[in-house]
């Protein structure tokens, strides 16, 4: 029951999905998108855990007053103004639900938005800093790394074409041509074909149960 | 310790702050350095300035607000084009937050701007979910994937929506955006409908739809804020991208300055242990 | 050989289906029996594949041994958490920040099975945030499941996994908090990971941590390569939880892998060859056409 | 309430920013009201885009049209189909009790199967497949015969049943070239757009937050 059991399930819910794969929609109808409706309803329900977990994990330091608390607090508050209001029907008042004039929609554009882009932007400065710490020639793979940055980075800037057009009229086309179109696509194409692999054989260990970590088996 | 082993074990925040001031100081003293402007954006460029008079066209916002440093300064360029050219602007967005009202500030601001009228000169759509459904609804009735506008005012009472049923009344379509969307206007819409096409996108992006563009799937685009900055010049109307173009210069420069010190340093302070023995 | 019977089986089949095959391309696009045909090309490489998967799992089983090359990195998964042992600070994994509904977060997942089976055994702190509700309950159930296999019940804690926030950049935020604040002394970070990578690996190198990581985002792969100690690329990120195993019947997977890269390697030879000679690369291509 | 989100916004971005120089209680308390915030938008999105789109209103769909005698039977089948997922949704809290807490694992084996199952056909059918085909290249163009190279050495890199001694090893040591050329132009090529979102945040902060540039 404990292991058995899931293991069955896992099964055939994978054997399912390659036989909508397989099988015509016009005869079975849209079984892959009541599956996929499946497992998007379920893990609706499984948020509730989420906020379980970020309200219990948040609520100690609250109560015992341990140091930071007060983060914690304007955590757990946090998720009150966005959470509460936006499940409210927009019919009480416009400042409820999701759409545009609700609170939800207010904290999102004038909060959470400017933060994402600052995290975003933040990349800039680490950017620079891996850089300068990993790209050092200490072998002939790194140096080959330095370089490619290097020429790509002065060639994406109008300082840098205009020094290489000034070597050649042709090499920042050239650099486009056989640089991203040609090296830079056959790796990934490499890429793409092995993790295609390393997929598809994770998926059939997990449908065989060989695979079975999350379910009492090591 | 010697000056070049310093040098290799630089406290990162120095290069953190490197970098600010590179970013900060052309903002506040411009450069403006001189910028080449590439044939895809001209093409697209033509491809609206040679529009008749009052035809309709499209203007996507199909982007997040993380990106906007990118994306708004095309979108703002473009509709400068647009209005001036006294051009008809639909413009709708696929992005559920932050799209809607990208694409309402915006569209205010310029129309604003230019003495346009809400409903006759431009339309603003908003969004609606399931972008498959939605491009591909828009080819046969606007109408039935959007009874009413971004505002809630049924499409039968704006003047503009009288004229454009779908696709047919739309001569092109500016496709402003950050994400995979572009691949879908192309396949659906431009493949489906034949509605000519630009697109402007980030730089990240760009390298990947220059081959629509040369599949002639797409007449011109923009990438990055490069791409934007070169639109500005284009209508002529110098703004945000063009400001940060001297910024993005300095920095790359930096960075790069950054590398060969780096790697003069590694270079130095081995040297002196392998003599060391 | 041994490879003879079954190769053999399998080229019979290919050939026995060659006929349906052609017949599919010249059909309409309107399918009307029971079975998509156009999709036969995928199903006889996932009927190849899964055949030299299961065959290579069932000499596995019959005790063969079969031959893995190291991975780097890999075996540095022990020497880090034996170090954050030594040192007595936490190991921190993040199995991605996608869904459960990407393959990329189970493999995570799996990874995170072994590793927390390391961490219990040493009795190491294990910090485990997670993006998604639902890769919350199973990293949970992997990480009690490796604990009790170790018969450390009693240390295990249902807060080493905890929901951090949903969205990409405030769930970095708050790793990236962490990290500076408890500096733990490995970071493993092992799934799907897109902008965030290089935010996270850079903020994980200024705390001082050994980093290990994998994803199968090609993008991804460079920050990781310069922030990091060690990084495992696409296909490896998925062969490491058969590696970490040491089981005989794990590795299944990992040699059909290879027994297809031979396949692949062989087609591309022909269809080159056929398409640059134009001796029927127009008709190669075809059969590889995908609906 | 414009001027309060502009400088509320500008404060956050600030201290988001001030842990580059190092962590700090403003960066502590950005860090948690934007991780708090996120959770809550989590919430209003599922709400509405999962509980209520996905099951709410179909079920009331479905018995609407059962009750206008609509084909009832496929329509109470749908509603049966729904209720049976919401159920499944629902064993997911046997987790908050212990003894029951392996119920949970159904739900949770459907989802990883159903993941599983989608993945081994569709990384073969809509990645490796067409990847191949995008291989057989003519060889007499120098563009595709860098990507012929490419394509075979990255693969002989991945090739894990053998050492890499021999001509093995040599071909997976011009892979690994491969790579690292091409990961060194990714890598260069997206400091562009990372140096742009960093100028338009800072941007945001002289221009429109606290106005110190004019435009244009």
């Amino acid at each position: 029951m404990k292991t058995k059991l899931p293991i069955a399930i896992a099964f055939l819910s994978g054997l399912a999905m390659v036989a909508v794969f397989i099988l015509n929609p016009e005869k079975v109808g849209d079984m892959e998108g009541e599956l996929l409706q499946w497992t998007t309803v379920i893990g609706g329900f499984t948020l509730l855990l989420g906020v379980v977990s970020i309200v219990r994990v948040n609520w100690r330091p609250v109560v015992r007053r341990e140091t930071g608390w007060f983060n914690n607090a304007a955590l757990l508050l946090s998720v009150a103004v966005m959470a509460i209001p936006s499940v409210l029907p927009v019919s009480w008042s416009p400042l409820f639900g999701t759409d545009g004039g609700s609170m939800y929609d207010w904290f999102f554009i004038n909060l959470s938005a400017p933060m994402m882009a600052t995290m975003f932007a933040m990349l800039a400065f680490y950017v620079a800093s891996a850089a300068f710490r990993a790209f050092r020639a200490r072998s002939a793979e790194a140096t080959l790394l330095l370089l490619t940055a290097t020429v790509v980075m002065l060639w994406r800037v109008p300082v840098g074409e205009g020094l290489f057009v000034a070597i050649h009229s042709k090499l920042p086309n050239l650099i486009n041509t056989y640089v991203m179109g040609g090296v830079n696509v056959a790796v990934q194409r490499g890429i793409i074909i092995g993790a295609a692999l390393g997929a598809a054989a994770t998926s059939l260990r997990i449908m065989l149960g060989i695979e079975r970590t999350y379910m009492g088996k090591t | 310790m010697g000056f070049w082993q310093r040098v290799s074990q630089l406290d990162r925040r120095w290069i953190y702050l490197a970098v600010a001031l590179a970013v900060i100081f052309p903002l506040l003293v411009p450069m403006k350095m001189k910028l080449g402007i590439t044939p895809e954006a001209r093409q697209l460029y033509e491809a609206i300035e040679t529009l008749p008079d009052s035809s309709v066209v499209m203007l996507t916002f199909d982007y997040y607000p993380s990106t906007v440093a990118e994306t708004r300064p095309m979108s703002i360029a473009a509709l400068h084009q647009m209005f001036r050219k006294n051009l008809k602007v639909i413009t709708m967005t696929t992005i559920p937050l932050g799209g809607p009202s990208m694409a309402d500030r915006t569209m205010k601001l310029m129309g604003d701007l230019y003495h346009k009228t809400y409903g006759v000169d431009y339309v603003n759509l908003g969004y609606k979910a399931n972008y498959t459904a939605v491009l591909l609804g828009m080819g046969s009735s606007i109408e039935s994937i959007y009874p009413s506008d971004q505002y809630g005012t049924p499409l039968a009472n704006l003047p503009l929506m009288q004229t454009v049923k779908n696709y047919d009344q739309i001569s092109f379509i500016f496709i402003v955006a950050d994400n995979g969307i572009v691949d879908n206007w192309i396949s659906i819409v431009n493949a489906q409908f034949s509605t000519p096409m630009g697109a402007g996108v980030t730089a990240v992006m760009a390298p990947k739809f220059y081959s629509y563009v040369q599949a002639k799937q797409m007449t011109g685009l923009l990438g990055g804020m490069k791409g934007a900055a070169e639109y500005e010049m284009l209508v002529n109307k110098p703004a945000m991208a063009l400001i940060g173009m001297d910024s993005q210069s300095l920095a790359h420069l930096l960075i790069i300055g950054f590398v060969i010190a780096g790697n003069v340093a590694y270079f130095a302070t081995r040297k002196k242990k392998e003599s060391k023995g | 050989m041994r490879l003879a019977r079954p190769v053999g089986l399998l080229l019979l089949l290919v050939l026995l289906l060659i006929p349906e095959l052609l017949a599919a391309n010249g059909a309409s696009s309107v399918e009307t029996g029971w079975f998509r045909t156009y999709r036969i090309n995928a199903i006889i490489v996932a009927a190849v594949f899964s055949a030299a998967v299961l065959y290579y799992t069932q000499r596995a089983r019959r005790g063969d041994k079969l031959f893995v090359r190291k991975i780097a990195g890999l075996d540095e998964v022990e020497d880090a958490v034996g170090r954050a042992t030594e040192m007595g600070k936490p190991v921190l994994f993040i199995a991605g920040i996608d869904e459960i509904d990407k393959i990329d977060t189970l493999a995570g997942l799996s990874i995170l099975g072994r590793v927390a089976l390391i961490t219990a055994r040493y009795e190491t702190p294990l910090y485990v945030p997670v993006r998604y509700p639902m890769v919350l309950a199973a990293a949970q159930e992997v990480v009690q499941q490796s604990y009790l296999t170790e018969g450390r019940a009693d240390s295990y804690n249902q807060d080493m996994v905890c929901y951090v926030a949903g969205e990409q950049f405030a769930f970095t935020a708050t790793v990236n908090g962490y990290m500076m604040r408890e500096r733990p002394a490995a970071n493993i970070m092992m799934g799907a990971f897109y902008a965030e990578s290089l935010l996270l690996a850079e903020t994980g190198n200024a705390a001082g941590s050994i980093q290990i990581a994998g994803t199968a985002q090609p993008e991804q792969l460079p920050f990781f390569i310069a922030a990091c100690d060690y990084t495992l690329m696409g296909e490896e990120l998925f062969a490491a939880s058969a590696y970490l195993s040491h089981e005989p019947l794990m590795l299944g997977g990992l040699k059909g892998q290879d027994f297809m890269k031979v396949l692949i390697i062989a087609a591309i030879l022909v269809g080159t060859f056929m398409v640059t000679t134009h001796l029927g690369g127009d008709w190669m291509r075809s059969l590889f056409e995908v609906r | 309430m414009e001027i309060l989100g502009l400088w509320l916004a500008g404060f956050f971005t600030l201290s988001l920013f001030s842990f580059l120089y190092k962590d700090n209680p403003f960066y502590g308390l950005a860090e948690h009201v934007f991780a708090g915030l996120s959770a809550g938008y989590e919430v209003g999105l599922v709400y509405h885009s999962v509980i209520l789109q996905q099951l709410v209103d179909p079920i009331s769909q479905h018995w609407v049209n059962a009750a206008a005698g609509d084909h009832p039977g496929f329509h109470i089948m749908k509603i049966g189909f729904l209720l049976f997922a919401g159920a499944l949704g629902v064993l997911m809290f046997a987790r908050f009790f212990p003894k029951a807490s392996w119920i949970s694992r159904y739900p949770l084996a459907f989802v990883m199967g159903n993941t599983a199952g989608i993945y081994l056909m569709s990384e073969l059918h809509g990645r490796l497949i067409p990847q191949i085909a995008g291989t057989f290249v003519n060889l007499l163009n120098p563009l595709n015969l860098i990507i012929f190279f490419g394509v075979l050495t990255t693969l002989i890199y991945f090739y894990f049943s053998k050492e890499h001694t021999g001509v093995l090893g040599g071909s997976a040591r011009v892979g690994i070239w491969f790579i690292m050329i091409a990961f060194g132009a990714h890598f260069g090529y997206t400091v562009m757009g990372r140096i742009s979102l960093l100028i338009g945040q800072v941007q945001f902060i002289l221009i429109d937050w606290l106005k110190l540039v004019k435009p244009g």
